[in-house]
């Protein structure tokens, strides 16, 4: 019970949920067939990779500044990634009707 | 743009990379005013074609003049457009009156003059307040029906009634205008001065209001002859097209006024029509109170049952909304054989699926409060 | 678009908000301008076109109306059924039905107008309320004359004994005596029979001293 | 281009040479002194036959194009054409500045016609133009005059829900007023409700 | 920061129930303020029916409200439908956590209160946008199409601006932002024109932002009664939009309290004296709700501006001032480190 | 103040609503059929990832999470999903190939998991000995603009030159101003 009570104290159930994210990501990514919500995958597994910085930089860093700040350039990255990714989402909807990615694969060079 | 599969019907733009979806605005919609609809595709927010869908509150005046006499038509006239029954009811007697060669006593022309303007004025008041509406502000509205239960009251002290006077008679009016009225009239102008300034301080000078109308919703003089838009719509094109001066009737031509012209042809020289003729109204107003003689107010020798001879007469007035006439078509008997009238928001509505193409869904609602427009006056 | 211009736009189109809104305060500042209306009811106008009604014959406290029939002949949308019937010892006509279909009546003032012997006039009730449609599919004109026909028998206890013959020569009495011998009692009259559910305070200001406006003047010809 | 139009034509050059120029008010009735021709009445009418909707050469012509007073009928001149020539007529009108002011009908049941009315209005000049044409009740068929006057479109569709009257050649002649399950056409003498 | 939940958990609870009633307390009575000032400008009595002076009304419209059916149209999606009214209540609730009516009433003295409020202020519009989605309904998606442009185009000078005040304040904490404005009203932020010469102007920046945050008009095109009916709501009915309505007004709360303590000296009292205590809510509610009336005034005075000059007034008025002031406000911090106290 | 008796449990229960959120989150986010749900699942699961930032000691990160991810990011994928239309067509596979499709996605899915949780259970983890910054706001804000100042710009440049791009693919469609 004392250790179900401090489990916010223990690093591995940061990591177990971060490979949880991650394992969905990566579901998502093989299963969803729009680009939209492969988009949606991967952001989930950015927020594990930042879960991950999070809980190693509280526990085992000597600064706990730097998995901060590196969760920061994931969190601009990510925004980046999203707007990037949906202006070619919406650029392809426009081309071809449709953002799914089996549609996609007639694209010609 | 959005399409949603059963929801809104997909299409493809001309050119085929826009989807558009249909959008029903109306037959109730809050900038509608009563039950128009219009079935617009749209492009996102733009307008690719807006069809007005008319006729919700059709109530075939036309037929109802044909099988009544010619006396009873005439509370029929002031509920086409309730908004300036005086006009309407002006035309009717006056194609009447034309069709027996009444002449009418100088003090009914005069009173017709005085109560006409009035009703112009308590006309575009409501526009006025209806178009703040449109556009969002609340306030406007409350202040000109303020205003506007002024005139109300005096039409109701003269004649009984607020909305559907039934005023005009052939040949005269229905009962005298009495010193009470012409001095409630005199202090309503007087009243009303100073009103539009404010008015004019409150929302024509307002930056978001002009914003909103200059260069929103361009109609052409060139297109409002094509499609026979008349009044403020025809006016704010640069047009000083104006029944009381192109085709005199009653004592205009004893008064003095100007035809407020706007040649920007926008939204907003529509609206500064309106506002000005508010003005040049109070002026034809006092004019009217210090000629009006004193007399008869109805012609000696109107026949007790109406019998035009047979023929077509026009009639056409000025109305708040811009021409509006009346063709009798009669056959001698006490029935009138044909009654058109000829309503003038029919005509500027007709133009709104041109002048709309292309605009925003906000402008395109702001163009049509511009219009000014009266469904029952355009059903009839 | 200059710099300059921009500058010069916007100030002005600050300035024109705050005196918009300084416009608005001075408005809030003002005393408000509605009417309550249950509270509070406004004086009608002496033309004021309600639904028509009888007038009594002071004088004999009968109605005027001889059931010619003109008004029903003139109103565009025959609303009106008025029938008549010769009553015993008297020479003409009297009514003995008149009937409105206010659902149908436009309020036009024809049928005044058209009456030849000013037996008929508009009421200056509005406050027509009923949740029975025959209240106005089949409004009771006759039957309001005749209850003001028995306030008008209370304030004249002992009635004419010769009526047949007073009443001709009363009739072109004007019609100011009406009123001021009918006004206070005409307050139930006025106040229609069918609406229960309307509190007392709503009826409109009991028939105003000049309750027949100029009627001889008002005919066409 | 045959005689009414050409009358017609003439008479536009003059009045609106005369008129539009100057400033208001002008009153008609200059041209007319008696101003009480009308052919409305009088089944005068176009060279208009049944089977033909052109002119019938026969029939003896009317005087197509009359100046009227304008304080006794409220317009300055009166046309009369033949069906196929209203869209020459509107044609005429529309290069001489005219403005569409509204298309009607009348159901002239006992000569077993139906006339339809075109009001024109000069935006600048004082001066109002009725164009009339008749055509037979049984198939009253026009051409439209929505591509020279788009405003005659609403107008059109209005006349054919009241009259009956088709305009070939419309864009959209839908039901318009009336109900869109509306199979009767109330202006027209012989309808009873 | 665990330390702190371990300490105070039944005050944050607490102060949790009062906020709640708080947000109910005003979104009910700012209603019929609203009504009430919008009849004072229109020169009619404003609803008086219910209660004297109409006091009740909100009841009347609570219960209405309640009674009516909460209605889930076919061919919405239902749980977004429904989830959509909480989440918009949501982000206004805790927002109110973290501000300081007085000088001890905060429910949380965060120490980065004000991005506390503006990251849960960024849920509103997702919430708006879900319900404007979920309804189905044409108008609704293009008010939510609406919503979003409108507050990302309003968020970056917002933003700008509160970053401006950060650099003045050095803090983010919404206390030590009330505590640097002691004194005479000359030290509120709003007139600390030696700071930045542009304040006032960053006030009035920050002010029509938070106007546009709200959608509150002139800028409610999410709204726009007379284009898209009722905009996002157009197909709720019952409570679900009382609660949309309630939490227009919650954010306007949260929005004028934080005009409140970053510009107009939260709790300090103009007068350099009578701000502790009780004071301090009584000067922190008169200022907010005076800025509420504010923004009651300007609603009923104003006409809709255009959705593309409400655009072009962030994107080419809104922003490059802000920036400016914000560039202004570094430069004066570089050359005249002495007004910095705070840095220093 | 003295400590609450049952504060402890309190803070389990704020812990497990916080694990429940992302772990649920990502579950509707990587299942649901519906894109829009999808959204709202990562939305889900960004609220519960800030709340576990919180229990990491990073309140800052765990706002900014809020901030970027739920107020920007997946605003951004809503206004997407409003673009186009992603939901996913239903029927248009046969059932045996989808079967096999999320069968296979399952399994890999469920060997990535293991995978990375034994790596992370058993890794050679060693808390440091002692920290050499707090880790507060004000520590990361110094170490931004002093250690880590060339990918502070750097992540700059990427966003300014992303949203240059995002306009540039975004505007080519669209022919009226």
């Amino acid at each position: 019970m004392n250790a179900l009570l401090h489990l916010h104290e223990r690093p591995a159930i940061y990591l177990i949920v971060a490979a949880f994210l991650l394992a969905a990501g990566v579901y998502g990514l093989i299963r969803r067939r729009t680009l939209i919500g492969m988009l949606i995958a991967g952001e989930l597994i950015f927020a594990a990779a930042s879960l991950n910085f999070m809980a190693v930089n509280r526990f085992f860093a000597p600064d706990p500044s730097v998995g901060q700040i590196f969760v920061l350039f994931i969190m601009g990255l990510a925004a980046a990634e999203v707007a990037i990714a949906l202006s070619i989402i919406i650029a392809v909807y426009r081309n071809y009707r449709s953002i799914h990615s089996g549609d996609m694969s007639e694209l010609k060079g | 743009m959005i399409a949603e599969k059963g929801l809104i019907t997909s299409g493809h733009a001309s050119d085929g990379t826009h989807e558009t979806f249909t959008l029903n605005l109306g037959p109730q919609h809050p900038a509608a005013h009563g039950v128009l609809r219009v079935l617009m595709t749209m492009d996102g927010e733009w307008i690719q074609r807006a069809e007005p869908i008319i006729g919700y509150i059709h109530r075939m005046h036309e037929k109802m003049g044909e099988n009544r006499s010619w006396a009873k038509f005439l509370p029929n006239t002031s509920r086409i457009d309730y908004l300036s029954a005086m006009n309407y009811t002006h035309a009717y007697v006056g194609a009447v009156e034309r069709a027996l060669k009444i002449e009418v006593p100088e003090r009914a022309e005069y009173a017709r003059v005085i109560t006409s303007e009035l009703n112009r004025i308590s006309s575009h008041m409501v526009w006025w307040g209806a178009l703040l509406l449109d556009l969002g502000g609340f306030t406007p509205i409350l202040y000109a029906f303020d205003d506007r239960e002024k005139i109300l009251d005096l039409l109701e002290g003269l004649c009984g009634a607020r909305l559907t006077y039934c005023y005009y008679r052939f040949g005269g009016l229905y009962n005298d205008v009495d010193d009470a009225f012409l001095k409630g009239t005199r202090d309503f102008v007087a009243h009303m001065k100073p009103r539009l300034t404010m008015y004019r301080e409150l929302v024509t000078d307002n930056i978001i209001l002009r914003k909103r109308l200059t260069d929103i919703g361009p109609i052409s003089a060139d297109m409002c002859r094509r499609y026979g838009a008349t009044g403020p719509v025809i006016r704010g094109a640069g047009v000083a097209y104006d029944v009381r001066t192109v085709e005199p009737y009653s004592v205009y031509p004893k008064l003095k006024f100007k035809i407020p012209t706007y040649p920007q042809a926008d939204s907003m020289a529509r609206y500064l029509v309106r506002m000005d003729e508010m003005e040049q109204s109070l002026s034809i107003i006092e004019q009217a109170l210090d000629l009006i003689p004193a007399g008869p107010f109805m012609a000696p020798k109107v026949p007790r049952v109406i019998k035009p001879p047979a023929g077509d007469y026009c009639y056409a007035v000025e109305a708040a909304r811009g021409r509006f006439m009346v063709r009798i078509v009669s056959d001698g008997k006490e029935i009138p054989y044909r009654v058109k009238l000829r309503a003038p928001s029919f005509s500027n509505l007709s133009l709104y699926e041109e002048a709309s193409k292309g605009m925003i869904l906000p402008d395109a609602l702001a163009m049509m409060g511009s219009l000014d427009l009266v469904i029952p006056d355009i059903d009839r | 678009m200059s710099l300059k211009t921009a500058i010069r736009e916007t100030y002005d189109g600050f300035k024109s908000l705050i005196t918009g809104m300084r416009i608005t305060a001075r408005e809030a500042a003002k005393p408000t301008i509605t009417v309550q209306y249950p509270h509070e009811t406004l004086p009608m106008p002496d033309r004021f076109r309600g639904h028509v009604k009888l007038i009594l014959d002071p004088a004999t406290g009968q109605a005027k109306c001889n059931a010619c029939g003109l008004c029903v002949r003139a109103c565009p949308s025959n609303s009106l059924e008025v029938d008549g019937a010769k009553r015993e010892g008297e020479k003409r006509k009297s009514v003995s039905k008149y009937e409105l279909d206010f659902t149908t009546c436009s309020l036009c003032g024809c049928c005044v107008e058209a009456c030849p012997s000013d037996a008929i006039e508009y009421s200056k009730e509005y406050n027509v309320v009923s949740r029975d449609r025959d209240d106005f599919a089949k409004m009771d004109i006759y039957k309001r004359l005749q209850a003001e026909s028995e306030e008008w028998k209370k304030t004249h206890p002992t009635p004419p004994a010769p009526p047949a013959e007073a009443a001709p020569a009363a009739t072109p009495t004007p019609a100011t005596p009406v009123a001021a011998t009918s006004s206070p009692a005409a307050a139930p009259v006025v106040a229609p029979a069918a609406t229960p559910a309307k509190p007392a305070t709503s009826a409109p200001v009991p028939a105003p001293a000049a309750a027949s406006p100029a009627a001889p003047e008002q005919k066409p010809t | 281009m045959n005689p009414t139009l050409e009358q017609l034509t003439a008479q536009f050059a003059a009045l609106v040479a005369e008129r539009a120029s100057v400033s208001l008010p002008v009153v008609g009735g200059a041209l007319c002194p008696d101003g009480t021709a009308s052919s409305v009445e009088s089944g005068r009418r176009s060279g208009f036959t049944p089977d033909t909707s052109g002119v019938n050469p026969d029939l003896p012509k009317p005087s197509p194009v009359q100046s009227v007073a304008h304080a006794l009928k409220g317009y300055d001149l009166n046309a009369t054409v033949a069906p196929d020539q209203v869209v020459a007529a509107a044609q005429l009108l529309d290069r001489a500045g005219f403005g569409l002011d509204a298309v009607t009908g009348v159901d002239w049941m006992a000569q077993n016609e139906m006339e339809v009315v075109y009001d024109y209005f000069h935006p600048t000049a004082s001066l109002r133009v009725v164009v009339r044409t008749r055509v037979p009740r049984a198939t009253p068929e026009l051409p439209t005059i929505s591509p020279v006057f788009p405003g005659a479109n609403w107008h059109e569709r209005e006349t054919h829900d009241f009259f009956g009257i088709r305009f070939s050649g419309h864009p959209n002649m839908k039901p318009f007023l009336l109900p869109e399950d509306a199979d009767f056409h109330p202006l027209r003498k012989d309808y009873a409700p | 920061m665990i330390d702190f939940l371990n300490l105070e958990p039944v005050r944050i609870l607490l102060y949790l129930v009062a906020i709640c009633a708080f947000v109910g307390a005003n979104a009910a009575y700012l209603v019929l303020a609203e009504r009430k000032g919008a009849g004072r400008i229109q020169r009619r009595p404003g609803p008086n029916e219910a209660g004297p002076a109409g006091i009740l009304q909100p009841l009347a419209d609570g219960i209405k409200l309640l009674a009516k059916q909460v209605m889930v149209p076919p061919g919405t999606d239902a749980l977004l439908f429904r989830a959509a009214p909480l989440m918009v209540m949501a982000p206004p609730l805790m927002c109110l956590a973290t501000i300081p009516f007085g000088d001890s009433i905060v429910a949380v003295n965060l120490n980065i209160g004000l991005l506390f409020v503006f990251s849960f202020g960024s849920i509103n519009v997702m919430a708006l946008m879900l319900g404007g989605w979920a309804s189905r309904n044409k108008y609704a998606i293009i008010s939510a199409a609406r919503v979003v442009s409108q507050s990302v185009a309003y968020e970056i000078p917002m933003l700008l601006v509160v970053i401006t005040m950060l650099m003045v304040t050095g803090t983010l904490d919404l206390s030590e932002v009330v505590k640097q404005q002691a004194g005479w009203f000359w030290h509120w932020n709003l007139f600390k024109v030696w700071v930045n010469p542009l304040m006032p102007v960053t006030f009035v920046i920050f002010f029509t932002c938070m106007l546009a945050e709200t959608n509150r008009a002139p800028f409610d095109m999410a709204e726009a009664e007379s284009e898209l009916v009722a905009g996002a709501f157009t197909e709720y009915g019952g409570m679900g939009f009382g609660v949309f309505f309630m939490a227009e007004y919650a954010n306007i709360v949260v929005g004028c309290c934080l005009a409140t303590i970053l510009f107009l000296g939260g709790w300090q009292s103009p007068i350099g004296a009578l701000s502790g205590g009780l004071w301090g809510p009584v000067w922190f509610l008169g200022k907010m709700y005076a800025l509420i009336f504010t923004v009651i005034w300007i609603r009923w005075t104003f006409p809709r501006t255009q959705f593309y000059s409400l655009l072009n007034l962030s994107w080419k008025i809104l922003i490059p001032v802000s920036l400016g002031t914000l560039l202004l406000t570094g430069a004066m911090m570089k050359l005249m480190p002495f007004v910095f106290p705070s840095l220093h | 103040m003295k400590p609450f008796p049952f504060a402890d449990y309190l803070v389990f229960a704020i812990f497990a609503v916080a694990v429940g959120l992302t772990v649920g989150g990502a579950l509707i986010a990587a299942l649901s059929t519906r894109i829009i749900r999808g959204v709202s699942g990562l939305m889900i699961s960004c609220v519960g990832l800030a709340g576990l930032y919180y229990f990491l000691n990073s309140p800052f990160l765990a706002l900014m999470e809020i901030l970027i991810y739920v107020g920007a990011v997946c605003v951004t994928i809503v206004f997407g999903v409003m673009l186009s239309e992603p939901d996913e067509p239903a029927g248009e596979e046969k059932r045996r190939h989808a079967r096999l499709w999320s069968g296979g996605a399952l399994a890999v899915s469920a060997l990535v998991f293991a995978g990375v949780a034994w790596l992370s259970l058993h890794g050679p983890w060693t808390a440091p000995a002692k920290l050499v910054s707090d880790g507060s706001v004000r520590a990361v804000g110094l170490s931004l603009l002093t250690t880590y100042s060339l990918p502070f710009e750097l992540i700059s440049a990427v966003l300014l030159v992303a949203i240059l791009g995002a306009l540039v693919i975004a505007r080519s469609g669209r022919t009226k101003e």
